[in-house]
């Protein structure tokens, strides 16, 4: 039976299953997303359009977070095109604030309120200090952040650009665009590089 | 004391209930609860615990195996046992330096009864854990740190 | 000389980097080992052993308007039959003409055996902090339990069975929110981790089998008995979804797809977590 | 009516093995709930372990005990077939007893 299970992905198969044969079209992508869309329903803050995907949200589904170059180029293009620099130049706020919204994981589940401050959430995925040895490694370690990439004006857009929406760079990242999908405030996103490039940094520590 | 009162007349239905079906008798159930040291689970410090435990002073000792671990994965579960070499243990408790109140649990071990016992415990933060054991009237003490970690997607 | 001097100095600080980061890297070992032993400490005295009795006692004593009991309940080895039939669910049920995993078809027989309306059985089926476990979360202990040591066996037969593989592994890689989540975000990839806690790569056998293995689970940090149901639906909380409905046919679905990843596993549940 | 505790007793070369879970929520009297109140501390306090008419272990706890606790120890002079009888009372009045044959 097993075969069948690879078979059904290119083509209707025949199934015996008892002494019945049966036919076995695999469900389309409209199928699939009613079932879904009947399987979810709003909970506080959380509304049921959360599951309608955004360009970028269906080409990385669709390929498996693989896109092909062509769609990857496209993806980026778009993504960078959304970038807001901070008004005032200012790259850098600060980095003590900035590690209360690295530890902090609340904000946009049915669980938070409208009012609730979102956190940034960086130590689920990313290494920062020394000291915080509770740590994932979904993305690459950041420890030591600036001392291994200085702080040049490059850098500080870079990372400003990456914070804001990381498809600029790398469409198809699993992080979340914290600036573009409104997580983080421009303001709490300075205090997050504070906390990256901030030589008094504990991550530079 | 209002509040001791309404409990008084709270506790005596339950335990006159349970008398009645044999389980404890209701003067026994009665000592175990007004014997609960209240003035030492309030305590903030080792020497206010220790005072409050009857005793005046407490040494270290080698003789004191904790096993816990170095890492929590969460606070709100932390396995701890205490094993005591000190001759004519009578007592094992259980502190914890920075939680809200210091003494999590105390153990009275009758003749018989091995030295040893385990548990597991609420910490709020990473702190010292603390075991101290009474022998003899005099009162010991062995220390650990117990790292408590943030867990999960933090939401 | 000066520049090769400044050369030297600058491998020199390189080297230095290196050799901190170097000894985070093994703080870090350290640190996984200690919560290894962290959770092994814990294995012995799971709490979840306290529900066990309270569930087959619900499972076996006559309830409801037609003050039935579940043991009729055919969980697809024939009626009456609890032993390893949670190792084989979700499967598909001719009565039901529908694919149910083990909290749907528990609602179903509640339903049909004992009369049970369906909108009363399907409401809160988790409980809350400082809540007493609830009747589908001692039975879901105690049907789990019969399993212990039953080889993972989700059954790929059934047309619908199929169909639910494949809307289920859409589910799975579908991005959405304002996060842009799918499962396949922290559910993909080898040896990830969200801070100290594994993430098991469900495109990769053996971990979907050791995943799925410990579902249902006794959760330390929330002091409850949490079902593969609970399981699904705080990960979409995480995930900043909507909430999924309670055994609604794409939560089905998406068991199925992660209990078909993890055949040959052995279960392994009501296991004790974080 | 509190759920039952799970206890098991063996007998072992040196001494009877005894491992007790008991169901209680062990509410510190720290947490709010939904609507921002306190709720009130809700802690087993005295838990008794007896064996022949004798208490083998006795002990008094705080609301810092995990939820659901759980305590091992030994104990010299049982054998298999014998009863272990284990006891708590909570700070409300509330109270259970449940025995277990040691194997």
């Amino acid at each position: 039976m097993r075969l069948h299970r690879f078979v059904a992905w290119f083509a209707p198969a025949v199934v015996v299953g008892g002494c019945a044969t049966q036919t076995y079209s695999p469900p389309t992508e409209e199928e699939t997303r009613a079932v879904i869309r009947a399987g979810f329903h709003d909970r506080g803050i959380a509304k049921v359009d959360r599951l309608n995907q955004t360009d970028l949200q269906a080409s990385c589904s669709k390929y498996h977070n693989k896109p092909p170059e062509d769609v990857r180029a496209r993806l980026q293009q778009a993504a960078g095109a959304t970038v807001k620099y901070p008004a005032d130049g200012k790259w850098l706020g600060d980095f003590k604030q900035g590690e209360r919204i690295a530890q902090t994981g609340v904000g946009l589940q049915w669980t938070d309120g409208p009012t609730t401050v979102n956190g940034g959430n960086c130590y689920a995925c990313h290494q920062l200090t020394k000291e915080e040895i509770s740590y994932g490694n979904i993305g690459p370690s950041l420890y030591q952040y600036a001392k291994v990439r200085g702080t040049g004006e490059d850098t500080m857009r870079y990372t400003w650009g990456k914070i804001w929406n990381t498809h600029a760079y790398n469409a198809c990242s699993q992080m979340p665009r914290f600036g573009d999908a409104g997580i983080l405030t421009e303001e709490q996103i300075k205090h997050v590089m504070a906390l990256l490039l901030d030589p008094n940094s504990p991550v530079n520590k | 004391m209002k509040t001791g009162r309404r409990e008084f007349i709270r506790l005596g239905g339950v335990f006159g209930a349970l008398a009645a079906i044999g389980v404890l008798t209701e003067k026994e159930a009665w000592a175990q609860q007004q014997a609960w040291n209240k003035a030492a689970f309030e305590t903030k410090n080792l020497n206010d615990t220790i005072k409050a435990l009857g005793g005046s002073a407490v040494s270290k000792s080698d003789d004191i195996t904790m096993t816990v671990p170095d890492i929590a994965e969460n606070g709100a579960v932390v396995p701890v046992g205490v094993a005591s070499r000190v001759p004519g243990t009578t007592q094992i408790y259980i502190l914890v330096d920075k939680n809200p109140n210091m003494l999590a649990a105390g153990f009275t071990i009758p003749q018989g009864t091995e030295p040893n016992i385990s548990t597991r415990i609420k910490m709020a933060q990473t702190s010292n854990v603390l075991a101290v054991v009474k022998a003899n009237n005099q009162f010991f003490v062995a220390t650990k740190e117990v790292k408590v970690t943030l867990g999960g997607c933090g939401g | 000389m000066i520049h090769e001097s400044a050369g030297a100095r600058r491998r020199l600080l390189a080297g230095c980097v290196l050799t901190m980061v170097s000894a985070v890297v093994a703080a870090q070992s350290n640190t996984m080992d200690e919560i290894a032993r962290y959770r092994q400490m814990l294995q012995d005295g799971n709490p979840a052993e306290l529900l066990i009795a309270r569930g087959e006692e619900l499972w076996k004593t006559p309830r409801g308007p037609r003050n039935a009991s579940l043991e009729q309940c055919d969980l697809g080895l024939g009626p009456g039959v609890v032993k390893g039939a949670y190792a084989r669910l979700p499967r598909y049920f001719a009565d039901a003409d529908q694919v149910l995993d083990f909290e749907g078809r528990l609602v179903y027989c509640m339903v049909t055996l004992q009369g049970v309306r369906r909108g009363d059985a399907v409401k809160n089926p988790f409980s809350g902090a400082g809540q007493r476990a609830t009747d589908i979360e001692a039975i879901t202990t105690y049907v789990v339990d019969q399993s212990r040591g039953a080889r993972i066996d989700v059954p790929q037969e059934h047309p619908k069975e199929m169909a639910a593989f494949d809307r289920g592994r859409y589910l799975f890689y579908m991005r959405g929110g304002p996060y842009d989540f799918a499962c396949s975000t922290c559910h993909g990839a080898d040896n990830q981790r969200i801070r100290l806690q594994d993430l098991p790569n469900f495109e990769k056998t053996e971990a979907a089998q050791r995943a799925f293995a410990q579902w249902p689970a006794y959760r330390v940090s929330q002091g409850a008995l949490r079902t593969m149901q609970w399981r699904i639906n705080d990960c979409f909380r995480q995930q900043r979804f909507p909430e999924p409905v309670f055994v609604s046919q794409a939560t089905i679905d998406l068991i199925t797809f992660l209990g078909v990843r993890a055949n040959g596993g052995t279960m392994d549940s009501p296991s004790i977590k974080r | 009516m509190p759920d039952p505790m799970r206890i098991r007793a063996n007998a072992q070369q040196d001494g009877v093995d005894v491992r007790v879970l008991m169901s209680h929520e062990m509410e510190t009297g720290q947490r709010k709930d939904g609507n921002g109140n306190i709720v009130p501390a809700h802690f087993i306090s005295n838990v008794t372990v007896t064996h022949g008419g004798k208490t083998v272990l006795s002990a008094e706890w705080g609301p810092a005990v995990s939820k659901n606790p759980y305590m091992q120890f030994k104990f010299q002079g049982g054998k298999k077939g014998d009863e272990v009888t284990v006891t708590w009372v909570d700070n409300m009045g509330e109270t259970r007893t449940d025995k277990a044959t040691i194997a």
